[in-house]
């Protein structure tokens, strides 16, 4: 359950998740033909805020500050069990998915919670949206585990995962391509990527994650983007072991194929965020819930 | 044993007697007093009647079924009454001239409180002759009597209204009792295979000959007596006196007409059945009991529903539950005993909550449900009491009813009637509803500010009847006494029944 | 000789129905009073000869004069001469009749003799004749044509009761006669009541209580 | 089980002691919360006692009414539904003894302890019952108790409507119940529950029938959806403390009557979990989503019960599939999820409620739309309120995350070792728990946020104040059973162990094998869970150095440039809702109200949504119409001719005539 040497893996995860970050906004920039932010540049940011000091509202309470705290420590703590596809994650067990997700649904309670203390009503149109993309992924994340526990018979990640090789051979194929289109548009939409959201914009009026943590300043804002590359980092790696399923029994073959995955996607990630446009705040509902749609298909295919 | 063989016949002159002597008492004190004291008198020879012997040649003998009913009947009177003389001392005190009613104009002068007074002596004497006559042709004439001392009782008030109720009634009832006669004939007629020269219509006899009767003239009887003592009772589409004459009457008087009369005319039905039974045609006259106890339950509950008048609403509640009897007694077996557990819980229940009715008209003045509002502020033991009545009118535990409703259900159940099962709880649950409605919304919530109460509020005289009744049949739902099922037993067993 | 009376007895119906005169309907209730008095006279029961003419004579005097004079009274009292616009009229009361004649025959020959001794004819005569009273009180407005079409449905009963003359004891002889009365007197008092208070004796416009 | 006897006396006696009392407050307020909290106390080492032992007591004395047996028995499933019963019991009396001490009250306080300590020892009787004449007495005292605790407040309109409701549905309830329990008598023979224990095989085609009619009567006083109508009106209607007991244990008493039918109809089907899973699926669903859709804290606290009862049916559902399929660690875990909610939720729910009645208390208000910024104003409300919030997220590390884990886990054992067609009621299951979870996070965040942050949005809320200690503490000890069921989530199999040994009798080894390995699997969730608060302790430290001695400043909410914010400009609870809201507006209908401002220099504009319940609306009030208007119809019956009354009576006896002697 505990595996002391996959500890690892975590901690260069949490080395490297900002990199992710840096990864796409070098993707966006060459496919805009610029020249872009040099590919450490959320580093930077996160060292430059770390050392400033902090502002807070006098609306403000201490669920203000507990905000990023509590989701930062949450998604820190469920990187735990994500595994590097087939490489075992720190902690498994029975149903460790579970906590993985109510891990990151805490984490937006009190990051919620904190954008409604503000008492500002961008924060809380933020916050609400938030809330609504939340409740909408939330079945599609659960029947895809549903899925992969049909397929593989397992009941933690990292086994489900080492499972995953054996499958492709598999007839479910189809299943499987129809669950990485899953996993990719919800890795868009929990990441606050276009076409969902947009990270980059300034206008508040249609933002939705960024727009929650406007308040925030400091070592807080610091902890906010840390968290959310590690978020990244946890939807990439399901994602990876989904598209990447090698299992050699070599970890540190494992560990680079894996790896080399994860920067793939975040470069898909550019380029989708260069090619497409934003939708439109009131389609993407329709998009999740197609999303569920396909992920029914998904289910229904592994019950036969 | 010199009071044993005098027990019967003293049951039905006590009362008599004393009626004949209220007529002519002047003072009202003196009167008030005998009326209580015969009351008193007639429900401790009640109580120490049961084995009495026969009395003129077995035209008055006193099996259990009738000391069942002569014991609803005997104690209802008694505490009705000591409510009535409270209610005719308030009447003396509040007869000021031009008192107005709403709804129904200047009040008229009552009639003579002597003449109210005998009736209800009479009409004690009348009931208890129904329950002691174990002579068919007797057992009619108790009933036709009954009528006729109880029709001036609900005209005492001398308003239009009770004059109409008053004339519904009467015609209406003594039409019913023509037909029950025609009844008592054709079943004379069926006997006559088997008798010749003596009294043909003595009940032991009847029942100990019966197999031998003719089929198709004691079918015929049956339908007479059933239409026509079934029009005194109560059961719907015959039901339609009932409402009139307990609105219109005080509601003492209600109190005792629902609480005792229908059960009176139900006892001439029972007989008929009993015969029945012992002829083997059993199933044809429970085959009619129960149709007419379904449509007079149904019946009630469209009339309960938005009932505006909340003595109305009693009245119906009555052609409910005596539909319920009707039902339990068609059902045979166990529904038996649970009919005739029902017929003392109804007779209590709406004894009581006839009374509560009373106090409520007395105080509010009105009997419009939607007038009164509130009541909890106003009176509020009363309050408590009018919605304890309506839980155990409506079988709520812990009140009686709910068992004798369950036990009947149950039967209904356990003999695979399911539809009827299902019909049952439906209609008991739009009463409950609609009842609800009424109830709840008089007890509840803010007084209308535009009706004044009457200065008198509550007095112990208003309360103490009602809740003794009320704690009766608190008592009857958590704890049967031996002696008290023992005599429902023999009864149901009487009625062809098992327990 | 019985069957005559009978037939006098359809008739008599027959001519209550078509009639709107209160004082013919009322002198029409008391011989119906007479000739079932006669009944069982006529009859062979010979062996309860004294009681059944004590009974006669009783009923007689009853129905064929104290009630009549009684009821003439009310009537004055409360000035209903006539039954002007009865729901169903007169004629088509005859039509009713003739079909209420029929069903009773029906009825009768639904109910086979016991005895050969019986009256063939009792059966369904009583009934016509109850079912006329019935007919009477639901077709007409007048309280008073009420009470008669109610004293008509007694007697229809008692016909029944006398020609089969069931020796229903004398007791209760009595106390059906004496019901009878108390009930006719009282429902005089109420006609007296609702002429008083009402000015009129319609009853069908007695409908304040609904519901 | 003397205890629990003696606990019966003294709430009973104490009851009607405060009401004869009642002319003095004090002496009647003491009276009725000694009596409450005593007895609870006692009953509470009676429960406790029985649940460690494991050995059922029991009393069966001869009882004077047809078909009535006096018996009682404490076994463990009774001993677990009492644990809640007693617990919520005392510190009801506590909170509500302050509750209401304000004079309005004074006149009415008799009769609010006569019936607070008569609907206590009647739940009590309901679950010890092992008759059903008693059961039956029981279940209508309460329900009668509770009804008129509903209305103490029965002067205001929506009070009477509200009880009115509640008196009807649930006497419907009760007429099922009567048609339940004869059946199962008839097929058993007798009333007692001994008998129905035994009764598994004789019934035979009609269990479902049975399990069907234990669904609605029981389900009614649950509050699932379809019969749930009375609740999101009952629960405001009354007083706080008293919404907490009901909503708390009281609706709970509904889930063991069912618990106690499957024990009876053993043997049953998939068909039965795919049932419950149905209906615990749509009511948690729609009970959240109308919950989300109030701007009255307890109405939305009351559709949250319903939502929460529908995670215990997908509890009892999942259970119901291991029994069904033969699979005992899903039955293990969903019966221990199931039940193990059930004690959860009182808990979380009571808190919840309690809380609300602070802030009506503080703010005078429960109207979300006029709240805001309380937290500062009663921090300890506010701070024991969002820890329910968080349980009743079912969030880790708190207890309701424990439940809920465990009906997850049991339902994806099906999914992984179950045919097709037995996996479909899991998958569902899960389907549903997910979709409640996300949706129950938005309607928290919207309560908590709405109320406790920001700033006021009236000036009542402004001047909100803090309760009384004996306003707090209750509250206090129910948070802190939260965290402490959270953290000791370990042991909770071993507690629920004879419980699920009775509702499934498996192989104790089976059950054993499973418990073992839930056990583990909890023991590390709690660990992960140490690990994350201390990950963000460390987190705070390192903001704590990293601030010290660097520039703090406090300044206004950043404004985006306008200039003059107010306080009415905060989101407010309806528009927070409304994304959501308008998704589902198929079925959640939301009337609005709008005034659009007018002219050059626009004045007043206003706008504001309602949701009234969707299944009173569409289903119960026009059935109740159609009922209403057919038997109107009729009415003509009774016109007052007297013509026609003899009219009805001549067509009656010629018609019997001519059919009967045809």
């Amino acid at each position: 359950m505990l595996n002391l040497p996959s500890l690892i893996p975590f901690l260069i995860a949490l080395g490297t998740a900002p990199l992710l970050l840096g990864v796409i906004q070098r993707t966006k920039a060459i496919t805009a033909g610029r020249q872009g932010q040099p590919i450490l540049q959320p580093y930077f940011d996160l060292s430059k805020l770390l050392r400033k000091g902090a502002v807070y509202s006098r609306t403000t309470t201490w669920v203000f500050r507990a905000g990023p705290l509590l989701s930062l420590a949450g998604l820190g703590t469920a990187l735990l069990m994500v595994p590097w596809g087939s490489v075992p994650a720190t902690i498994a067990f029975s149903g460790d998915f579970v906590l993985v997700l109510y891990l990151l649904a805490l984490g937006r309670f009190f990051t919620i919670a904190a954008a409604l203390d503000t008492g500002s009503s961008f924060e809380g149109m933020g916050a609400s949206r938030e809330a609504l993309f939340a409740a909408l992924t939330e079945p599609i994340v659960f029947a895809v585990l549903i899925t992969l526990v049909r397929l593989t018979g397992e009941m933690s990640l990292t086994n489900m995962y080492q499972q995953m090789s054996l499958i492709l051979r598999s007839a479910s194929g189809a299943a499987l391509i129809l669950l990485i289109v899953i996993m990719f548009v919800i890795l868009l939409t929990e990441n606050s990527r276009i076409p969902v959201d947009d990270p980059t914009t300034h206008l508040e009026l249609t933002m939705i994650h960024e727009v929650m943590v406007l308040d925030h300043g400091g070592p807080d804002l610091a902890f906010i983007l840390y968290g959310s590359a590690l978020k990244l980092w946890i939807f990439s790696a399901l994602l990876a072991g989904l598209i990447l399923p090698v299992y050699t029994g070599n970890l540190l073959l494992d560990g680079l194929a894996f790896l080399s995955g994860m920067f793939g996607i975040s470069v898909a990630v550019g380029v989708v965020e260069s090619v497409m446009a934003r939708l439109r705040l009131l389609l993407v509902p329709h998009m999740l819930i197609g999303t569920t749609a396909i992920a029914a298909v998904c289910i229904y295919l592994t019950l036969g | 044993m010199l009071f044993n063989t005098l027990s019967l016949s003293a049951l039905v002159l006590v009362p008599l007697i004393a009626g004949a002597a209220a007529l002519m008492i002047r003072p009202d004190r003196l009167r008030r007093g005998l009326l209580i004291s015969a009351a008193v008198l007639h429900f401790l020879l009640t109580i120490t009647a049961s084995g009495a012997s026969p009395v003129l040649g077995g035209w008055l003998a006193l099996d259990s079924l009738g000391h069942l009913f002569l014991g609803i009947v005997s104690l209802l009177f008694l505490v009705a009454i000591v409510y009535g003389v409270g209610y005719l001392a308030r009447e003396k005190q509040t007869k000021e001239p031009g008192r107005v009613d709403a709804g129904s104009g200047p009040l008229l002068v009552n009639s003579r409180e002597s003449w109210l007074t005998g009736c209800l002596l009479f009409y004690l004497s009348a009931m208890t002759l129904v329950c002691v006559s174990n002579h068919l042709g007797l057992l009619w004439v108790a009933i036709e009597a009954t009528t006729l001392a109880s029709a001036p009782m609900i005209f005492f008030h001398r308003r239009p209204q009770s004059l109409e109720a008053t004339w519904k009634y009467l015609l209406i009832c003594s039409i019913g009792i023509a037909l029950a006669l025609f009844g008592n004939f054709l079943l004379a007629v069926s006997t006559s295979i088997i008798t010749s020269g003596e009294s043909p219509l003595l009940l032991d006899q009847l029942l100990l000959q019966a197999v031998h009767f003719h089929p198709q003239w004691l079918k015929a009887a049956f339908v007479f007596l059933l239409v026509g003592y079934g029009t005194k009772m109560g059961l719907a589409p015959l039901h339609t006196w009932l409402p009139d004459a307990h609105s219109e009457a005080p509601s003492f008087v209600s109190a005792l007409l629902s609480g005792a009369l229908l059960n009176c005319a139900f006892l001439g039905i029972l007989r008929a059945q009993q015969i029945l039974n012992a002829s083997g045609l059993a199933a044809f006259g429970q085959e009619l009991l129960m149709g007419f106890g379904l449509l007079s339950m149904g019946l009630a509950a469209i009339f309960i529903l938005q009932q505006p008048d909340f003595k109305r609403m009693l009245a119906y509640s009555s052609v409910e539950h005596m539909g319920i009897l009707a039902l339990g007694v068609g059902l045979g077996g166990t529904a038996v005993f649970g009919a005739m557990f029902h017929a003392v819980n109804h007779s209590l229940t709406k004894g009581m909550l006839f009374l509560v009715a009373g106090n409520i008209l007395s105080v509010m003045r009105t009997k419009s449900t939607a007038e009164v509002r509130g009541l909890s502020h106003l009176m509020p033991v009363s309050a408590a009491l009018w919605m304890a009545g309506f839980l155990a009118i409506t079988g709520s535990p812990p009140f009686g009813t709910f068992l004798s409703e369950f036990i009947i259900l149950k039967a209904a159940i356990e003999q695979s009637h399911y539809a009827l099962a299902v019909i049952y709880l439906l209609i008991l649950s739009v009463i409950f509803v609609a009842m609800a409605s009424i109830v709840v919304r008089m007890v509840q919530g803010v007084p209308l500010r535009a009706r004044e109460p009457a200065a008198h509020g509550e007095s112990w005289l208003m309360i103490a009847s009602p809740l003794v009744l009320c704690v009766l049949i608190l008592i009857l739902g958590v704890y049967m006494p031996d002696i008290f099922e023992d005599l429902l037993r023999d009864a149901a067993t009487v009625v062809g029944g098992s327990a | 000789m019985q069957d005559l009376l009978f037939v006098l007895l359809i008739l008599t119906g027959f001519v209550f129905l078509g009639s709107g005169r209160m004082q013919f309907g009322i002198r029409t209730v008391a011989l119906q009073g007479i000739l079932l008095g006669l009944i069982p006279l006529l009859g062979n029961l010979q062996d309860l000869w004294a009681r059944l003419t004590a009974l006669a004579v009783l009923s007689l005097a009853i129905k064929g004069m104290v009630l009549p004079y009684f009821l003439t009274r009310a009537m004055h009292k409360s000035k209903a001469l006539h039954e002007d616009n009865p729901f169903v009229g007169f004629t088509a009361s005859m039509v009713v009749g003739i079909i209420c004649l029929g069903g009773s025959f029906w009825i009768a020959s639904r109910l086979p003799f016991i005895d050969s001794s019986q009256p063939k004819m009792a059966v369904a005569v009583s009934l016509f004749i109850v079912l006329v009273g019935f007919f009477v009180i639901i077709s007409r407005r007048k309280a008073l044509s009420q009470v008669l079409g109610y004293l008509v449905m007694e007697n229809g009963v008692y016909i029944f009761g006398v020609a089969f003359a069931v020796d229903v004891p004398w007791l209760v002889e009595l106390g059906v006669l004496l019901d009878v009365f108390v009930a006719v007197f009282v429902m005089g008092i109420v006609i007296f009541h609702i002429s008083k208070s009402f000015d009129h004796i319609d009853t069908d416009q007695l409908s304040s209580l609904t519901g | 089980m003397i205890l629990i006897l003696l606990c019966l006396a003294i709430c009973t006696v104490a009851g009607i002691g405060a009401w004869l009392t009642r002319r003095s407050p004090k002496l009647t307020s003491a009276l009725g919360q000694g009596g409450a909290v005593s007895g609870a106390a006692l009953g509470m080492v009676g429960a406790i006692s029985v649940m460690a032992s494991g050995i059922p007591e029991g009393l069966r004395c001869s009882w004077s009414v047809p078909f009535g047996s006096c018996s009682i028995e404490l076994d463990a499933l009774s001993a677990f539904f009492l644990l809640p019963v007693f617990l919520l019991t005392g510190l009801a009396a506590v909170y509500g003894a302050r509750y209401l001490s304000q004079p309005k009250y004074a006149s009415r306080l008799g009769s609010h302890w006569l019936f607070f300590n008569l609907l206590s020892a009647s739940m009590v009787v309901v679950i010890v019952a092992r008759n059903a004449i008693l059961f039956l007495m029981a279940w209508e005292i309460m329900a009668l108790a509770s009804f008129f605790l509903v209305t103490l407040e029965h002067e205001r309109e929506s009070v009477q409507r509200a009880g009115w409701i509640y008196l009807i549905s649930t006497h419907l309830g009760t007429a099922v119940l009567f048609f339940f329990f004869i059946l199962l008598g008839s097929k058993s023979g007798s009333l007692d529950f001994d008998s129905f224990q035994s009764a598994g095989e004789v019934i035979g085609p009609q269990a479902t029938l049975l399990f069907i009619l234990a669904l609605i009567g029981f389900g009614t006083k649950a509050g699932i959806v379809p019969v749930h109508v009375w609740l999101p009106e009952a629960h405001p209607a009354a007083p706080s403390h008293i919404s907490a007991l009901m909503s708390g244990v009281m609706i709970k008493t509904g889930i063991y009557g069912i618990v106690r039918t499957l024990i009876w109809l053993d043997n049953p089907s998939v068909e039965w979990a795919l049932t419950l899973i149905g209906i615990g699926g749509v009511s948690g669903v729609l009970g959240v989503l109308l919950a989300l859709a109030q701007h009255d804290l307890k109405r939305l606290l009351a559709y949250h019960s319903v939502e929460n009862i529908g995670i215990i049916f997908l509890g009892l559902g999942v259970g119901v599939l291991g029994q069904a399929t033969g699979t005992p660690i899903l039955t293990v875990l969903g019966y221990g999820g199931g039940l193990l909610h059930v004690l959860n939720h009182s808990i979380f729910k009571a808190l919840l409620f309690l809380g609300a009645g602070n802030v009506l208390h503080g703010a005078h208000t429960l109207n979300l739309e006029n709240t805001g910024g309380l937290l500062k104003r009663m921090p300890w409300t506010g701070t024991m309120f969002l820890v329910g919030a968080v349980a009743i997220c079912g969030l880790p590390p708190l207890n309701g995350f424990v439940s809920e884990f465990m009906i997850y886990a049991g339902a994806f054992h099906a999914v992984q070792s179950l045919d097709a067609f037995a996996a479909i009621p899991s998958i569902l299951a899960i389907l549903a728990l997910a979709l409640i979870g996300g949706l129950a996070v938005a309607c928290f965040t919207k309560a908590f946020g709405i109320i406790f942050l920001g700033q006021p949005r009236s000036q009542h809320a402004s001047e909100a104040h803090e309760s009384a200690a004996a306003m707090r503490w209750p509250m206090v000890v129910l948070a802190a059973l939260c965290v402490l069921i959270g953290i000791l989530a370990p042991l909770s199999p071993v507690m629920l162990r004879p419980v699920i040994l009775q509702v499934a009798p498996l192989a104790a080894l089976l059950v054993s094998d499973s418990m073992a390995q839930i056990q583990t699997t909890l023991a590390v969730i709690v660990g992960v869970m140490l690990l994350c608060a201390l990950l963000a302790a460390l987190l705070l430290w390192r903001r704590r150095t990293k601030l010290t001695g660097r520039a703090r400043a406090d300044a206004v909410t950043w404004d985006c440039g306008y200039a003059a914010p107010t306080a009415r400009m905060q989101y407010t609870a309806a528009s927070f809702a409304q994304p959501i809201l308008r998704l589902v507006a198929g079925i959640v209908r939301l009337p609005k109200r709008f005034t659009q401002p007018k002219g050059y220099f626009p004045s007043a504009g206003s706008f504001s949504t309602e949701t009234p319940d969707v299944v009173e609306r569409e289903a119960w009030a026009p059935a109740f119409r159609i009922v209403e208007r057919v038997l109107m119809r009729f009415r003509w019956i009774q016109t007052g001719s007297i013509h026609l009354y003899i009219l009805y009576m001549a067509i009656t006896l010629i018609v019997l005539l001519i059919w009967k002697l045809w």
